[in-house]
């Protein structure tokens, strides 16, 4: 089969998987009793706002809530005519938030890049101090640097993440300046980007950054170590040393190549961990991203805005699969899709 | 040696045309595999002592109770956060034996800290193989025999006790039960799966592997929160907390191998495809048999890794659970739970022992890791 | 009083100039509050400044209308109504209420605040059934007649019932209270009836929503809180326009100055920043909120002292809590398990286990002793406060309460000397948490000895917060720990509904609660007699009149409470830790921190609060 | 004259063992070619990497020194600054290494690989260096450089990758060239072809050589200077005139009176008696598709097309022929390892009488007794041993497989299979890297040999053995053959190794047999141009006797050059005639 040819079958394999994955999502969210309006309901009525609960009963119509889960199911997916018409996930209409009041679209959008962003920052730090440090573990294994770099990983590893958060403001703040939370400046929030709200910005993402990456970058430099220790000795890798090689470019583009194999596996984890990956992290540092109104959607029900979420973390992590896959051939052209089962 | 007018050199040591075939030692012809890789690894020093410290580690888990100075839910009212105390052999010059000073607490209620002054005139010599508080010897055996206590009149905080004057040191020891092992079924059952799953996928591919990937895929985006978020509803009420942490780590374990699998899976398609594998099949070699014994080994070191990685992961993943109302709880003790309770600025920086168990699971970690990496090594072929 | 010269805003100075604002003397009320400051004992402040101050959660802005507290009557510090928005209120046998606006009082866009804004509310938002499905709400209704409101004039507005609504007011006065008028010249352009349909049509469209009673509810946000270009009436308006940043400057059109004239608020500008639970601490330590209290516990008090000794910019005050109680346990009256069921029913079984929690032990141990001990029942600043209510049932006493499960013959014990229920089934009495306060943990774990000692092993269980709820609703949590009631500081005029089985809320009857909520269509109607007493007394309370009887009622309610443990209150009053920065006047060094009465810091009035040397700031 | 390089009594060990290379010195001098010939396992490679310094981890240099000498000084490759060494690795000094496949990296493409060397050394841009690689490609055999460039080493015939290894050790043109047994996998045609390159590009540029090989016939053509190595030590150097023409040593006496030759035949051998065939492929044509990868149409490559063979019981079929020209996927198909293109069809028939099984129709059972009968040696040793298996596993593995014996008596049966091939069953303990290509080879065989197969198919089984060893291994091949009736597919290059074993002989170009016939016949009238030329190019340890390039050139060139008679183009080869009995030759009429 041609690359071409399997990327295209990749694609509709993703799509059928997509869709499979919609139904059970849209089945766990409706799993726990109870719903966001009755709840809501429920809390207004014990605070005695009345006004409240009239907002609520309007949306339950509104929504088509009081419909069957399954005709539920098909309005939200766009399948069949709402209240309202036609508009659900593939009309672009991802629903309404009732935690927030707003269109889903309208939260997830403005979370959403903060989220790649802070993730990204977290990804890159992961890729930039574990690439190298992994490698150099590697070349250098069983010395005082590759024990120094194994223990402070380790240590990052070995912290739950909001001890380290807080350890990591509270003497940041006392000594360093770093500011306690939050991706920037008050002051600077629905600014256009300028130079000072960059550097507020960066400030800000020390800690997140350093906390939701250290556990990734330990793990990956530990594995990459191992995966690298295993290919340093190969004959293919002396030849490369045999025609005068730098150690660097040696390393970085034979063994590394072939020791990428596992983490390319992984890619597929890259593209919705950007968004999901540090929800816990992001809930207690009180990032403004998608995590915490994720978690809080989940927790209070608000249905439309946790499904749309977990749609989109489901599609990335499809995505991510399937770019995990086409690259692995890319790879590795030894790798052939073929079966074995004679 | 005899250098000939032609620039010609001749060996002119004795030649025999023989080829000395010795016939080999048994005993070291016998040896299985893993007596040599043992070998090798008993070179790997760093490896041995940490493999050394967590069987010691280990051994301690049933005696815990023994070594301890007190149970892991034993209050002292008068004794709230007391930073911890040392033991001291000389008084004033004499040497009177392992003792301790006597401290009373006072409440400080301008900065709302319990504060301790210290008797340094009493020395109270500790007792050895005293009676204290109830406990199982390895969980069956009901005894009250301590290694040591302190004395009547004193307390014995070898690392302080928490806010409710629980001792720290003691609530270590018993941690280091839950801690050390049922974080470990977690990892077992994932690593089972992942490898199993991982290993069909990409040793047999076509069929198999699209449904193991597709399966793969769809656990994948399935969101982990909800489910933990139901489940924390779902669980029966009357379950012991440890009952319930074991479930959640053998759900955890089951939910954790996709990543692992996929890992697995990529490997096994380069690898299969290498001619000592197209060798194997050829002699007839069944594919468990491949999987087992030429894939595996060509991917430990990647999972030997892995796994020392998702140690801490697993100690620690109580304290993820535990803001979801899914992790160990009291009465049960675990570092997690400890770390949990000290989470909050004051244990930083005033009862900064709270935050002490910190520090076993930083030394178990790196005692895995070196462990790791000591098997990994003897395992190398290419290594001496 | 004798109305002050008005002094002009230097905040607002740059608008006036350029003729988007009046002066001030326009901008106030003929008759605006005159806030009577040396009364209270409390200094004139300058306007200007900043407060900053930290809430966990985005719809959180809806805190600044509870911290603003204008109201159309509220409480002052002693808990007593008057009107505050209001010019005046005529009260008639408490059925029939005659509200005189202040003419010239105006919203915060400047648009004169009349009695039109309450007829729109009326006609076309509750009686309206786009808007409002269900219908008028609830407090409407006296008896289940529907009560009517007239618009007399443009000044007054008259509700009135044929029989005594004396729940009418204090619910004007709740920090969360329903806003019965509306900003009408604002609202009618999203009105389906009122507003030109194409224009509407566009801006349904644009709101993204699907109806214009969608819409309108999306814009109508008077307590949310987060529209900032719908019109308010509190001291500080929304202006953290489409962006997240979340500030608030203060009202131009503000109703209440003080006596030197100067508008309130004295504050110009509250910087509202979202901060993640575990860290409001962290920041105020760090000199970053200037007046925080929310989200700040009493653990926290040792490091918030630290900083303040570390040459922190604030200050640390203690105010007492407002909840009935600081921890309580409620055993599920209606739990689904019937002979867990009939033993929690029996009231020996609750004061057994009251009276076997080592109170003083927990208070020691996580309060240094501070809080009140003893079960739940008004506070002791409350004028209903007995005593005896507070130590009925609630002094250790761990061979009484044995004796008491004897004789209820749960004398069969396991092995391991745990009591057998009548079934056989060993006592394990699971007590469902919400998760989120550590000192709960920490006091059951304390109780957990001490009911050991009664042969019963306590399971403790923390679940989320919506989850536990859910739980108890159905009945399928045995037991859960809450707050004791919000409302600590009841007086003979408050509502006692809330010691009835009226709410589900209450977590010992939730299927009585819902069964008088839903008016007998789902639940459990009570069938313990002390229940129904307290029905009966409060629905007695709700057709008397006189102050005292109310007293009587209130306080053989509060007895009930007491002598029946619905509830086992553990203590109360514990200290809540309030940060001040240093240069922040007029805050009270004590008082009660309580969300129902009080709006937290409403009652205290945010607005007469100022700094010391403020920063003066104009707009642009 | 001073020399280019000096090795000074070189030492080198692993562990507490005595050493393996033990005082070997010898020097060379630029544009000279110095032949290193001896015992497998005696140390030649170790000597060599010692000179780039990329010996194994393990490996310990317990004395010597190499000095490199240059015009502008003279320098001490052991000691010398690993920057100062990257700068003389590929550049001045390169090495073409034993074993192509591992040598080379499965994820890069060829051309990238071999080009790596111009972009570090010479600073080249891509279209350079693509251009100087080509016209490499093209100078080492590549019928197709352009499609050698973009494949990747798996995609390719051992001897391919071979002379992909030789193109990159050359193409930066070095000072000295060590070239560690360069030809063990091309046909003697290809084999003269790059000797021939060698050769010429010493005269052009000076290059020294150091040449590791057991073919004393290259020695002869190539070799000015002989060292023999035995057991870690040299024996005897010198120049090879002297050494060839008068051997002192009595090693190397030994040494070159083991050397195979093709025998002179008086007279055509008769047909083979055909009854009674035991592995039988009918009609096999393998196409594969290139990994072309990216959006490029795939390319499609025709390994071998329509070929019959018939491996008579007992008997050896051999198959010679060009490199690449679809020997090993011939073998790989006839074992089941890949399937043939629809039409094609393998019998295996276990015994006299019984009816033949189509080898890629099997049922499981039939499958694994096929298994347990039919075995393989690999060409490439070294990839088909996981390299995390101890040797002793590997040797125990065919035996645990196919339930055969006690733990201990396969240990013995290991052994006693390593003292078969000539090697100590200390070795057991070994990982497969621990060993000299020889001895890996011979794992091989040993491996192949615990079974008791009735058929064996042997890849290219002693192309890394020195002829005294070889004789060992073709006389136990021969022994058990006539002990137990075992039968050989026997591919190789080395004509002489063909004539002694072989029942018949089959020779295949561009994935067609174009003759095929007894080894007497074959020898006594080769009838095809191709088959000519590989007679021809097949050198003799002769001094006398130089190969003859000219006749190798007209045989091995496009068959569009051949006599009317033979000449195709493309796929549409002449069908195979029988022109005298047992004697087939793809012509015309
Ligand atoms: N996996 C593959 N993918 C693509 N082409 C292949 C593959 N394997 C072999 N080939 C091609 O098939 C042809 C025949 O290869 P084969 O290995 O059978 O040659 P050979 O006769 O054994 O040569 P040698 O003597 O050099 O080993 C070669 O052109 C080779 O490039
Ligand atoms: N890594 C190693 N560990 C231990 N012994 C080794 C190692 N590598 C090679 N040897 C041993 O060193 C000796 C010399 O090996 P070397 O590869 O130099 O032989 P060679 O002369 O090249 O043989 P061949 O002609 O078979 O390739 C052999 O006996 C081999 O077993
Ligand atoms: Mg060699
Ligand atoms: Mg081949």
């Amino acid at each position: 089969m041609t690359f071409l040819k399997y990327a295209v079958y990749r694609f509709f394999t993703m799509l059928l998987t997509l869709w499979i994955v919609s139904i059970l999502v849209f089945t766990i969210i409706n799993l726990p009793p109870g719903d966001y309006l009755s709840n809501q309901i429920a809390e207004l009525r014990a605070t005695g706002q009345a006004e409240g609960v009239a907002k609520a009963e309007f949306l339950r119509t509104e929504y088509a809530l009081d419909r069957p889960i399954w005709e539920q199911y098909l309005i939200w997916v766009g399948f069949a005519p709402g209240p309202n018409g036609f508009s659900g996930l593939i009309q672009g209409d991802f629903g309404w938030s009732f935690e927030f009041d707003q269109p889903v679209g309208e939260i997830v959008g403005d979370a959403l890049w903060l989220t790649v962003l802070v993730n990204l920052a977290a990804v890159l730090f992961v890729y930039v101090v574990a690439l190298p440090l992994g490698v150099l573990a590697a070349a250098e294994a069983e010395t005082w640097m590759d024990y120094t770099a194994g223990f402070v990983g380790y240590l990052g590893l070995a912290t739950p993440n909001f001890l380290l958060a807080l350890i990591l403001f509270y003497y940041g703040h006392k000594y360093f300046d770093i500011p306690i939370g939050g991706l920037m400046d008050a002051s600077f929030e629905g600014e256009p980007l300028s130079w000072a709200k960059f550097k507020s910005m960066a400030t800000h993402l020390i800690v997140p950054t350093f906390v939701i990456g250290t556990a990734g970058a330990a793990a990956m430099m530990q594995r990459l170590r191992a995966n690298m220790l295993d290919e340093l000795s190969k004959p293919y890798v002396e030849t490369a040393r045999a025609k005068g090689l730098a150690p660097a470019r040696l390393l970085t583009k034979y063994p590394l190549r072939m020791a990428f194999n596992p983490f390319v596996a992984d890619i597929g984890n890259l593209l919705p961990a950007m968004v999901s990956g540090s929800v816990l992290v992001s809930v207690v540092l009180a990032l403004p991203t998608i995590g915490p109104a994720l978690l809080a959607a989940l927790k209070s029900q608000d249905q439309f805005l946790a499904a749309f979420v977990l749609m989109f973390v489901a599609l990335l992590t499809l995505v991510g699969t399937m770019i995990s896959d086409l690259l692995l051939v890319l790879l590795d052209p030894r790798i052939r899709y073929g079966s074995r089962d004679t | 040696m005899s250098i000939q007018p032609d620039n010609r050199y001749v060996d002119a040591e004795a030649w025999s045309d023989e080829t000395n075939i010795s016939a080999p030692e048994r005993a070291d012809m016998d040896a299985p595999a893993w007596l040599l890789t043992w070998r090798k690894f008993k070179r790997h020093r760093i490896g041995l002592i940490s493999g050394i410290f967590l069987l010691l580690c280990y051994l301690m888990l049933p005696i815990a109770g023994f070594i301890a100075p007190y149970t892991p839910n034993q209050r002292s009212a008068d004794y709230l956060y007391a930073p911890p105390q040392s033991v001291e052999l000389w008084h004033e010059g004499s040497f009177v034996g392992p003792y301790v000073y006597p401290i009373t607490a006072e409440a400080d209620l301008v900065n709302f800290r319990w504060t301790y002054t210290t008797d340094t005139s009493t020395p109270m010599p500790l007792e050895f193989f005293c009676e204290g508080a109830d406990y199982n010897l390895f969980g069956l055996i009901p005894s009250d025999t301590h290694l040591f206590c302190a004395p009547p009149g004193a307390t014995i905080f070898l690392w302080g006790s928490d806010r409710l004057g629980r001792d720290v040191f003691s609530r270590i020891l018993y941690g280091a039960q839950l801690s050390l092992t049922v974080g470990l079924i977690g990892i077992t059952v994932s690593f089972l799966l992942g490898i199993t799953f991982g290993a069909l996928a990409g040793y047999f591919g076509g069929r198999t592997d699209w449904i193991i990937n597709r399966a793969i895929e769809i656990l994948r985006s399935l969101p982990e929160l909800p489910l933990w978020l139901a489940l924390s509803a779902a669980v029966p009420s009357n379950w012991g907390p440890v009952a319930v942490f074991f479930i959640i780590s053998i759900i955890l374990g089951i939910l954790d191998w996709p990543g692992l699998a996929r890992a697995v899976r990529s490997k096994f398609l380069s690898l299969r495809e290498e001619e000592f594998v197209k060798a194997a099949e050829m002699m007839g070699a069944r594919p468990a048999r491949i999987i087992s014994r030429h894939l595996l080994p060509n991917f430990m070191s990647h999972l030997i890794a892995s796994a020392t990685l998702s140690i801490p992961a697993m100690i620690l993943g109580e304290t993820a659970l535990s803001f979801l109302g899914l992790g160990l709880r009291a009465p049960a003790v675990s570092w997690g739970v400890m770390l949990n309770d000290a989470q909050n600025l004051a244990s930083i920086e005033i009862y900064w022992w709270t935050a002490i168990p910190m520090l076993p699971i930083i030394i178990v970690v790196l005692a895995f890791n070196f462990l790791g990496d000591g098997l990994r090594a003897s395992l190398d072929p290419y290594k001496g | 009083q004798q109305m002050p010269a008005p002094q002009e805003s230097s905040f607002w100075q740059m608008e006036i100039n350029q003729g988007h604002l009046p002066p001030i003397a326009e901008r106030l009320p003929e008759t605006p509050l005159i806030v009577d400051l040396p009364a209270k004992g409390r200094s004139f402040g300058r306007q200007g400044g900043t407060l900053r101050t930290m809430v966990s959660r985005a719809k959180d802005v809806r805190q600044m209308v509870v911290y603003g507290y204008a109201r159309l009557v509220g409480y002052d510090t002693n808990y007593e109504l008057y009107p505050d928005i209001l010019r005046d209120i005529e009260i008639e046998e408490d059925r029939r209420f005659t509200m005189h606006l202040r003419p010239g009082h105006r919203w915060s866009d400047g648009a004169p605040f009349t009695s039109e804004d309450f007829r729109y509310w009326w006609e076309y938002v509750v009686n309206n059934e786009k808007i409002t499905p269900t219908g008028p709400p609830e407090f409407m209704y006296v008896d289940g007649v529907l009560g009517s409101v007239t618009f007399p004039d443009a000044y007054t507005v008259v509700f009135e019932w044929p029989t005594a609504n004396a729940n009418f007011l204090p619910l004007l006065a709740q920090a969360a209270p329903p806003f019965i008028y509306r900003p009408a010249h604002y609202l009618r352009q999203f009105h389906g009836d009122l507003a030109d349909p194409a224009a509407l049509k566009l801006e349904t469209r644009k709101a993204r929503v699907k109806s214009w009673a969608a819409l309108h509810n999306r814009r109508d946000s008077m307590y949310k809180f987060d529209n900032p270009q719908q019109p308010t009436l509190q001291p500080w308006i929304n202006a953290s326009g489409t962006t997240s940043r979340q500030v608030f400057v203060r009202n131009p059109y503000y109703h209440r100055i003080d006596a030197r004239g100067v508008q309130l608020p004295y504050i110009d500008i509250v910087e509202m920043s979202i901060v993640g639970g575990g860290l409001v601490a962290a920041k105020a330590n760090a000199g970053e909120a200037d007046l925080q209290a929310r989200g700040l516990d009493f653990p926290d008090i040792s490091i918030l002292k630290k900083g303040e000794s570390d040459g922190g910019n604030y200050r640390t005050l203690l105010w007492g809590n407002g909840a009935a109680s600081q921890i309580a346990i409620y055993p599920n009256l209606n739990f689904n398990d019937p002979v867990w069921r009939e033993v929690m029913r029996d009231v020996r079984f609750r004061r057994a286990l009251s009276m076997g929690i080592d109170r003083h032990m927990i208070n020691r141990a996580l309060y240094f002793g501070l809080a009140l001990e003893g079960g739940m029942t008004a506070l002791s600043s409350s004028p209903l406060f007995n005593r005896a209510d507070l130590s009925m049932w609630a002094t250790m006493d761990i061979d009484a309460a044995n004796d008491l499960l004897d004789e209820m013959g749960l004398t069969e014990r396991t092995p391991d000397g745990l009591r057998r229920l009548p079934d056989g089934r060993p006592m394990e009495f699971i007590v469902e948490t919400a998760g989120e306060r550590q000192e709960v943990e920490n006091a059951l774990a304390i109780v957990t000895d001490t009911w050991r000692d009664l042969g019963i092993k306590l399971v403790m269980r923390p679940l989320d917060r919506d989850i536990l709820r859910n739980r108890v609703y159905a009945g399928v949590s045995m037991s859960a720990v809450w707050f004791g009631w919000d409302n600590g500081l009841p007086s003979a005029s408050t509502s006692p509904m809330y010691l009835a089985p009226t709410n589900q809320e209450f977590f010992a009857w939730p299927k009585w609660g819902q069964y008088f909520q839903s008016g007998g269509e789902v639940g459990e109607a009570p069938d313990l007699p002390e229940a129904k007493r307290l029905l009966a007394l409060s629905d007695q309370w709700n057709h008397s009149f006189d102050r005292d009887e109310r007293r009587a009622i209130w306080a053989e309610m509060l007895d009930i409470h007491a002598e029946q443990q619905f509830a086992i209150g553990i203590l109360s009053e514990a200290p809540q830790p309030v940060v001040v920065n240093k240069r922040l006047r007029n805050v009270p060094e004590t008082a009660i921190w309580a969300f129902e009465p009080g709006a937290h810091f409403g009652v205290h009035r945010i607005d007469e609060f100022y700094f010391e040397d403020a920063l003066q700031q104009v707009t642009q | 004259m001073t020399s280019l390089l000096d090795v000074d009594a070189l030492t080198i060990g692993f562990g507490m063992a005595p050493p393996v290379v033990s005082n070997v010195s010898f020097s060379v001098h630029a544009g000279e070619t110095l032949a290193l010939v001896g015992e497998s396992g005696s140390g030649k490679t170790l000597s060599c990497r010692a000179i780039l310094r990329i010996l194994p981890e393990t490996a310990q240099v317990r004395g010597g020194g190499i000095t490199f000498n240059q015009p502008d000084g003279a320098t001490d490759l052991l000691t010398c600054s690993s920057r100062h060494m990257r700068r003389i690795r590929g550049n001045r000094i390169a090495m073409i290494f034993q074993e192509p496949m591992r040598s080379l990296s499965p994820l890069h493409r060829l051309g990238n690989q071999v080009g790596e060397v111009l972009r570090i050394h010479r600073n080249l841009g891509g279209a350079e260096t693509k251009r100087r690689v080509l016209a490499q490609f093209e100078k080492v055999g590549f019928a197709d450089p352009e499609r050698a460039w973009r494949s990747y080493p798996f995609e390719m015939s051992g001897g391919m990758r071979q002379r992909a290894m030789i193109a990159m050790a050359m193409v930066a043109e070095p000072e000295l060239l060590i070239a560690d047994e360069p030809t063990t996998a091309l046909d003697v045609t290809t084999q003269a072809q790059v000797l021939g390159l060698i050769r010429s590009l010493q005269k052009d540029t000076g290059m020294a050589v150091i040449l590791v090989t057991h073919d004393l016939g290259v020695v002869a053509n190539m070799a000015q200077q002989v060292v023999v190595m035995n057991k870690g030590r040299v024996m005897e150097s010198g120049g090879a005139s002297g050494i060839l023409g008068a051997p002192a040593h009595g090693y190397t006496k030994k040494l070159f009176a083991a050397a195979p030759m093709i025998p002179e035949v008086a007279q055509p051998g008769g047909a083979l008696d055909r009854k009674d065939i035991i592995l039988d492929l009918r009609n096999v044509s393998k196409t594969y598709t290139m990994r072309a990868g990216g959006w490029r149409k795939p390319v499609q490559i025709a390994a071998c097309r329509d070929v019959n063979l018939q491996v008579v019981r007992g008997k050896t079929l051999a198959v010679v022929g060009e490199s690449g020209s679809g020997k090993t996927t011939c073998a790989r198909i006839a074992l089941g390892a890949e399937r043939p293109d629809p039409g094609g069809e393998v019998l295996f028939a276990p015994d006299r009488d019984d009816a033949p099984l189509p080898v890629h129709d099997m049922t499981r059972t039939q499958r694994t007794a096929f298994q347990r009968q039919a075995q393989m040696v690999f060409q490439d040793p070294y990839s088909s041993l996981s390299p995390r298996m101890r040797v002793q596993s590997a040797m125990i593995e065919p035996m645990q497989i196919h339930n055969i014996g006690s733990r201990s008596e396969q240990l013995e049966k290991a052994a006693e299979m390593l003292r078969w091939v000539g090697l100590d069953p200390d070795m057991l303990r070994r990982y497969p890297h621990a060993f000299s290509g020889g001895q890996r080879q011979r794992l091989s065989i040993a491996r192949a040999l615990t079974l008791d197969p009735r058929l064996l198919i042997c890849d290219e089984p002693t192309s890394a053995l020195d002829v005294s060893v070889q004789d060992q291994i073709l006389t136990l091949l021969e022994d058990i053959r006539d002990r137990a009736a075992l039968s050989y597919l026997f591919i190789s290059h080395d004509l002489a190794v063909v004539a002694r074993i072989a029942d018949e002989v089959a020779v295949m170009r561009a994935g067609v047999i174009v003759e095929q016939a007894p080894p007497e016949t074959l020898f006594y009238n080769p009838c095809h141009p191709y088959t000519r030329a590989l007679i021809a190019a097949q050198p003799e340890p002769d001094l006398s006797r130089p190969i003859d390039l000219a006749l190798v050139a007209k045989g091995a060139g496009s068959p569009a050059s051949w006599p009317d008679r033979f000449r195709f183009e493309g796929a549409d080869a002449p069908i195979l005639r029988e022109l005298d009995p047992g004697h087939l030759v793809r012509c015309h009429v």
